[in-house]
């Protein structure tokens, strides 16, 4: 039944209320278009509910608005009959709400059950890792780590498995579905399964880049702890695999001055990058930061301007962080003490970790496989800088 | 001038009520009402965390049923005196009065003093309110317990006390019963904490 | 014997009538200040909710600063449940109950006072922390881990933890007064079911209140402890598991959230008949289905945490027993609507208030069943739907049936009306404000805005809405401050009103207005559900001036006040860290309390 | 005090179930046979616990004894058994939904995570 009746109530429950804002515009983070199955499950669900309650609204205050115009006092109006119920009208609104909430109980139950769905044996694992305030995603699979932005194919289950490093967040990419909590792991003895660790398993039907944020008042900056999604085709998945495992050498001279000053300041110990000697994990990985969608997990636009300021000022631009600035302390670190010019050099080092583009080599090129990186250009600026918001043809 | 007011009004002659109940014993019981939920959700939290401690030592290592089966005992007989106190005063008993008030508060004492021997034995073997979360547990919830038995105590020495002064007859009954009902509470409440907390102790 | 003056003097000295007010044990007046506290918190509650909509009625804007920024919305959440809805309801129980049903005062006259100066200091504790900038900061439901000192290191959540401690006290207390006073006070003949609903509601919400309490006082505990000294109920590390703060502070959260509904709907039921001149429809299904409201809401309490990850069969069941609870408070909405079908309906102020909010809170009831379904909370969850869905609830319906409250029973209060022109504009400018605030919200949860953050992206295409209903909420500062006014300027200066100015049919209605501080001359007898309507003879010749030889009433105290005071202070001086600080408050409060058991009541 | 005389006059729904004033207290007697069942069954308690046949059956026979005794104290010590039924109102209402509160959060804790839930 859900299937025949969604069909219309899909596109009409939500798309009625968008056009009662006026305004169909472009929202990245609207719920209401989700591009996989698990997050469909839920709309349907929604609109579902819509359907049947929002009639009832309508019926009250229609009523509510004939009886203030009918019944309003009027002068010399006979004295109103004193009623004090009736049983049968009492019964009959006692059971067609209790109908109704059958109606929409069943397939919501069925929902619920339909959305707890075991991990399949070729789902990709994904760990999401919640930090104040960052996202981590390790692929252990892959031997992948990064940050803020992760990778996904299209049309294969991905499983998110969900856990914080500190205090509850919530993972949410309202493209790609509902939220889920994710919530540090509570230590149990042996033999007794850790509580409340939640994941998701999905299949995203279309590529795209899909904006999420943390979803759970997780602390001062839980306003800027946001991610985004890459669905892309699987051969480019693979790629990216690829081009994230390999070594990466910077080649422009400033961007060799910013890496030497990289591995000599503190940053490696809290950061690492692929196939260099910066191993920290205390903040986010920074391989292939150069094509992150932003800095300090959706502060601000990934540019190079952008970033020698973030390098400069971090624990002012974002509260709370245990990022040090050049002059501001931070997580018990002292003061990077960068200058503006090692700022500028680290940010061109950053910069120019990039994936390459096209991520897979156009058909006319030889099908020979170079190492990823090497043929890559590193011109920057070639991509929008921010590339926030859906994909026009999706959906 | 208390005394004297108070004579004027002993407890039986406030005005009559629409049901005829005691406003105090009806609020009284309110009130009892609320402390279940008080006592229910504590039971609830050590209910969830038993057997969830990382360190030691641990319940079977360290509680001790036979002691606390004494204790438990003696709290028991001290309800039994409690309302052998109330049968007292009812009856204008004076001396039982004060002997079973006496008894009360006397078993009660000891059974505070069964606690405080059993935390410090526990403090020593090294169970803190920091050293797992069975010992927050356990301290917090009989902890509270323990206070609520403090209060009683006191509050039936003040009774003694008054009764020894010659002011409480079998028209003030009500307040003496009302203690009662406090003091029997106290008691239920170890009833379950005894049977959940020591005898079906996992891990 | 002891009995109060009880005539008004008007020329008594500033320290005699301040004395008189610290001191006073009668629910009117102690009604009076719950009502006028609350009204000073909601003040304080609507600055921060300005504050918060002017930070976000830009997008990246930077007018707050993040830190502030988490404590103006967890202070305006803590604020206005529990300093502004709860006590508000518990002004219009103290002042209504013993008049609604017959008596001279409430059960426990002095237990009362201690109830209102404990909120009192409550309060104010809390807002020592806002001014001195070191406000809660976690949340209104202060979720573990991160209130915890490991996370949130500051005295913020102190605060939290210890503020909420402190009202809890006086809630408590105040839920045993009324619930005795209902059993044990009514009037000859004032049967259970001829009570009017308000007093129905009023006896439902003190239960609710009496158990729900108790396990926020118990949580507030276990988070106190983990604080103050690293006990590891919360704590991760030892074994503590943070989801369990979240269970306990929603099965106290939802049950709450009914302790602030219940109230109007008592008003709701008061005030439409009367503007309708037609008795309550189905007066015996209201009561049922309140009291079924009342028990429903202690199964609910999960559809706060469809994303914790409770499994399929606890998110199941929390979504049909939340579904279910649409029920009867359907009931409540089509027997509102049949109550008004066939009468003469008065467009009073209050009248239009009642009816605003059966429309409104029917529209945040839908909202809230659009939660329910669990798999669509997932989305709904922690976004601004949500927000508008509360709002709706509690503006709409809390709100607006308080101010329905205010304009009904103000003539009996203070022996005028309130000024029916100011009254259509405060209408009027709330109303439209309102909705012009809060129905957008549905949209911009709709795309994504999550709740409790300080900025959102450009991106999001967020700003134009935002800034409208920023823009829009100053409606509702206006139509506040007509209200206001509207309640200072008629205390001296409205219309003089009657003993029964809107022809009700309840027995607060029967006495003088405002009423002596006996209430009744003579206790009325009651003979019916409407006695001022069925039996208005009994009523009419009644003379409410002191009848010879006095009336007895019970004596002005003192000792409530250093009570609530002692008890206050022994949770206030955990802050100092020190051990034993807190044992100077206990002394306080034994000291008193001897004095207060020993004092003649009267 | 003419006012307590007026209040004196016929009262509504005066405590349905039991006379107020008169209602039976049981004897010294009967406090002490409760007294000697509280001491006998929490003897069975602690019995039960060590006899080793019973483990599997331990858990309800320990439910069943301390309902037992719970209710022996509050029946005759608390004089709920004898007593307006408003009082047994009052605190049994409240005692179930502690009970709810109980079982509830143990099953969420406890029993779904086992069930795979
Ligand atoms: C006055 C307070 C109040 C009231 C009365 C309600 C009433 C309801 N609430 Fe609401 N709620 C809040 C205050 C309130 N709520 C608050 C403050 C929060 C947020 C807390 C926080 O996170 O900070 C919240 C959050 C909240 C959530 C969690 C959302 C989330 O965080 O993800 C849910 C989920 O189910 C919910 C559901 C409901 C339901 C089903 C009702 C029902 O009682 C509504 C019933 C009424 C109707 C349905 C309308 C009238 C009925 C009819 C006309 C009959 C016919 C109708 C049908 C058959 C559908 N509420
Ligand atoms: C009864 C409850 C109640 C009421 C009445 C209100 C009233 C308002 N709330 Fe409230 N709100 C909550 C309960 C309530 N709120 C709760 C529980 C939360 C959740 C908190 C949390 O997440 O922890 C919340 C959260 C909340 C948020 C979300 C914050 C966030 O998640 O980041 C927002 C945002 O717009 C908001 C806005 C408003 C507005 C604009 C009003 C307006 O109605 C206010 C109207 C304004 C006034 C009444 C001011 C009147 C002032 C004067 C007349 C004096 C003028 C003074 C001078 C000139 C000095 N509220
Ligand atoms: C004390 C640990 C620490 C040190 C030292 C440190 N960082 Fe960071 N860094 C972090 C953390 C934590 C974050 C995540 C901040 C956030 O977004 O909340 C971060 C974020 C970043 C980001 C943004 C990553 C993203 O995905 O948005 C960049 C770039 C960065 N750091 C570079 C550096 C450089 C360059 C240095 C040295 C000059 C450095 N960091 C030193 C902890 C550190
Ligand atoms: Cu992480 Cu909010
Ligand atoms: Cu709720």
């Amino acid at each position: 039944m859900r299937d025949g009746f969604s069909k219309y109530a899909r596109r009409l429950a939500p798309g009625v209320l968008i056009l009662l804002a006026g305004c169909a515009g472009d929202y990245p983070q609207i719920m209401t278009q989700p591009v996989s199955e698990w997050g469909q499950i839920q709309i349907d669900i929604w609109a579902l509910v819509t359907w049947w309650t929002v009639p009832i609204l309508v019926i009250v205050i229609g009523v509510l608005a004939f009886i203030l115009v009918r019944f309003r006092e009027r002068p010399g109006g006979p004295e109103p009959k004193h009623v004090y119920g009736s049983t049968k009208i009492e019964v009959i609104w006692t059971v067609i709400p209790a109908i109704i909430v059958l109606i929409i109980a069943i397939p919501t139950i069925q929902a619920i059950f339909a959305l707890q769905e075991e991990v399949p044996e070729d789902a990709l694992v994904v760990e999401a890792i919640g930090h104040q305030w960052w996202w981590e995603f390790r692929y252990p699979e892959e031997g992948i780590i990064t940050a803020n932005q992760f990778y996904v194919p299209v049309g294969r289950p991905v499983a998110l498995m969900l856990r914080s490093n500190d205090v509850i967040h919530s993972f949410w990419i309202p493209r790609l579905g509902g939220k889920r909590d994710v919530n540090p792991v509570v230590r149990t003895p042996e033999g007794v399964e850790p509580m409340h660790l939640n994941h998701i398993v999905l299949t995203v039907d279309s590529a795209g880049e899909y904006l999420g944020q943390c979803a759970e008042f997780c602390g001062t900056s839980h306003a800027i702890m946001r991610m985004m999604a890459v669905a892309v085709e699987p051969e480019e998945y693979d790629a990216w695999v690829e081009a994230m495992t390999v070594p990466e050498e910077p080649e422009a001279d400033l961007a060799q001055v910013g890496h030497d000053i990289f591995m000599r300041s503190t940053c490696i110990a809290c950061h690492a990058i692929e196939g260099t000697r910066a191993q920290g994990r205390l903040g986010p990985d920074l391989t292939m930061m150069g094509d992150r969608f932003s800095i300090g997990a959706g502060l601000m636009a990934n540019t190079e301007e952008n970033m020698t300021e973030w390098l400069l000022h971090a624990p002012e631009l974002k509260k709370g962080i245990l990022m040090p600035g050049a002059r501001v302390e931070a997580g018990g670190m002292p003061p990077t003490a960068l200058s503006r010019e090692d700022a500028r050099a680290v940010a061109a080092y950053l910069a120019s970790l990039r994936l390459p583009d096209p991520l897979v080599p156009a058909p006319t090129a030889p099908a020979a496989d170079p190492p990823a990186g090497a043929e890559r250009e590193p011109a920057a600026g070639e991509r929008e800088p921010l590339p926030m918001g859906p994909e026009p043809e999706s959906d | 001038m208390n005394a004297e007011a108070h004579a004027a009004h002993p407890a039986h002659s406030h005005p009559p009520t629409a049901t005829g109940l005691d406003n105090l014993k009806l609020g009284f019981w309110v009130f009892l009402g609320s402390e279940t939920l008080f006592f229910g959700t504590f039971i609830a939290t050590y209910m969830i965390y038993v057997g969830r401690s990382l360190e030691g030592p641990y319940p079977h290592e360290i509680l001790d049923i036979p002691l606390t089966t004494v204790s438990t005992f003696i709290l028991l007989m001290s309800s039994l005196a409690m309302v052998l106190a109330l049968n007292a005063v009812q009856k204008d008993n004076r001396r039982g009065a004060l002997l079973w008030l006496m008894m009360t508060a006397g078993l009660g004492s000891i059974f505070l003093g069964f606690q405080a021997y059993e935390f410090t034995h526990f403090y020593n073997e090294g169970l803190t309110l920091q050293s797992s979360i069975f010992g927050t547990t356990f301290f917090i919830l009989t902890g509270f317990h323990g206070i609520h038995v403090t209060v009683g105590v006191i509050w039936l020495m003040i009774l003694w006390l008054q009764t020894y002064a010659g002011r409480i007859r079998s028209a003030d009954a009500l307040k003496v019963e009302i203690a009662g009902l406090y003091w029997h509470f106290v008691d239920i409440v170890w009833i379950v904490i005894f049977m959940l907390v020591y005898l079906m102790q996992e891990g | 014997m002891p009995t109060t003056e009880t005539t008004r003097s008007t020329s008594r000295s500033v320290g005699a009538v301040l004395w008189d007010w610290l001191t006073t044990v009668d629910h009117k007046k102690i009604g009076i200040l719950y009502g006028a506290t609350a009204l000073v918190f909601f003040v304080l509650g609507g600055v921060e909710a300005m504050l918060i909509r002017w930070q976000l009625s830009r997008p990246e804007a930077a007018f707050i600063d993040p830190d502030l920024y988490n404590q103006l919305f967890t202070m305006h959440g803590v604020t206005m449940v529990f300093l502004v809805g709860m006590p508000i309801a518990v002004a219009f129980f103290n002042y209504l109950i013993p008049l609604q049903i017959g008596a001279r005062d409430v059960a426990f006259p002095r237990l009362n006072a201690f109830s209102y100066w404990v909120f009192l200091f409550g309060g104010i504790f809390m807002y020592t922390s806002v001014f001195a900038g070191i406000a809660p900061d976690g949340g209104w439901f202060g979720y573990a881990n991160l209130s915890l000192r490991e996370y949130s290191p500051g005295p913020n959540m102190d605060f939290y933890a210890l503020g909420l401690q402190i009202l809890g006290i006086g809630s408590i207390a105040g839920g045993v007064n009324f619930i005795t006073t209902i059993i044990n006070l009514r009037a000859p003949g004032m049967k259970f079911m001829r009570m009017p609903l308000f007093t129905w509601m009023a006896f439902v919400t003190s239960f609710i209140i009496i158990t729900a309490l108790p396990v926020l006082a118990v949580a507030l505990f276990m988070l106190t402890f983990d604080r103050f000294w690293d006990t590891h109920f919360f704590n991760v590390m030892a074994g503590g598991d943070p989801v369990l703060w979240q269970h306990l502070f929603w099965l106290f959260g939802h049950p709450e959230v009914y302790i602030l509904i219940l109230p109007a709907f008592g008003i709701a039921s008061e005030v439409i008949p009367t503007f309708s001149r037609k008795p309550l429809f189905g007066y015996a299904i209201m009561v049922f289905s309140g009291v079924l409201i009342g028990f429903i809401s202690w199964g609910v309490w999960g559809h706060h945490m469809f994303t914790t990850g409770m499994g399929p069969i606890a998110d199941a069941f929390f979504t049909i027993s939340t579904m279910i609870i649409a029920i009867p408070t359907g009931v409540k909405v089509f027997n509102w609507l049949a109550t008004m079908w066939g009468g003469a309906i008065r467009f009073t102020t209050a009248m239009l208030f009642a009816v605003a909010m059966v429309a409104l809170f029917t529209i945040g009831g839908i909202s809230g069943m659009m939660h329910a379904a669990s798999p669509a909370d997932l989305q709904q969850h922690d976004t601004y739907f949500v927000v508008a869905h509360f709002h709706y609830v509690l503006i709409g319906g809390l709100l607006m049936g308080v101010f329905a409250g205010f304009y009904y029973w103000y003539p009996k209060v203070s022996g005028r009306f309130m000024s029916e022109k100011l009254g259509k504009w405060h209408f009027w400018t709330f109303f439209i404000g309102f909705n012009a605030v809060f129905f957008p919200m549905h949209w911009v949860g709709l795309f994504g805005m999550p709740r409790r953050i300080y900025t959102y992206a450009e991106e999001l295409n967020l700003g134009a809405l935002n800034l409208f209903m920023s823009a829009m909420s100053l409606f509702m500062v206006v139509g506040t401050m007509f209200f206001i006014w509207n309640l200072v300027r008629s205390w001296r200066k409205g219309e003089p009103a009657v003993a029964n100015p809107w022809g009700g049919s309840t027995l607060e209605w029967s006495t003088t207005s405002p009423p002596p501080d006996f209430n009744f001359a003579e206790l009325p007898v009651v003979r019916s559900r409407n006695p001022l309507w069925d039996n208005p003879e009994d009523y009419d010749e009644r003379v409410h001036t002191e009848p010879a030889g006095g009336v007895h009433m019970p004596n002005p105290s003192f000792w409530p006040l250093i009570t609530a005071f002692g008890s206050a202070i022994t949770l206030i001086l955990f802050m100092t860290h020190i051990w034993w600080m807190p044992l100077v408050g206990l002394a306080i409060t034994a000291v008193a309390t001897i004095n207060w058991a020993f004092e003649p009541a009267g | 005090m003419a006012d307590h005389e007026r209040n004196k006059e016929p009262l509504v729904e005066p405590s349905s179930s039991v006379n107020p004033e008169g209602h039976e207290h049981p004897g010294v007697w009967t406090y002490v046979v409760v007294g000697f069942a509280l001491a006998i069954l929490t003897g069975l308690e602690v019995a039960a616990i060590y006899i080793p046949p019973l483990a599997p059956v331990i858990v309800p026979i320990l439910l069943v004894l301390t309902a037992a005794k719970f209710a022996l104290v509050v029946m005759f010590y608390m004089h709920l058994k004898m007593d307006d039924r408003v009082f047994s109102w009052v605190f049994v209402a409240p005692g179930i939904l502690a009970v709810f509160v109980v079982v509830a959060l143990i099953m969420l804790f406890r029993v779904l995570p086992q069930w795979g839930g």
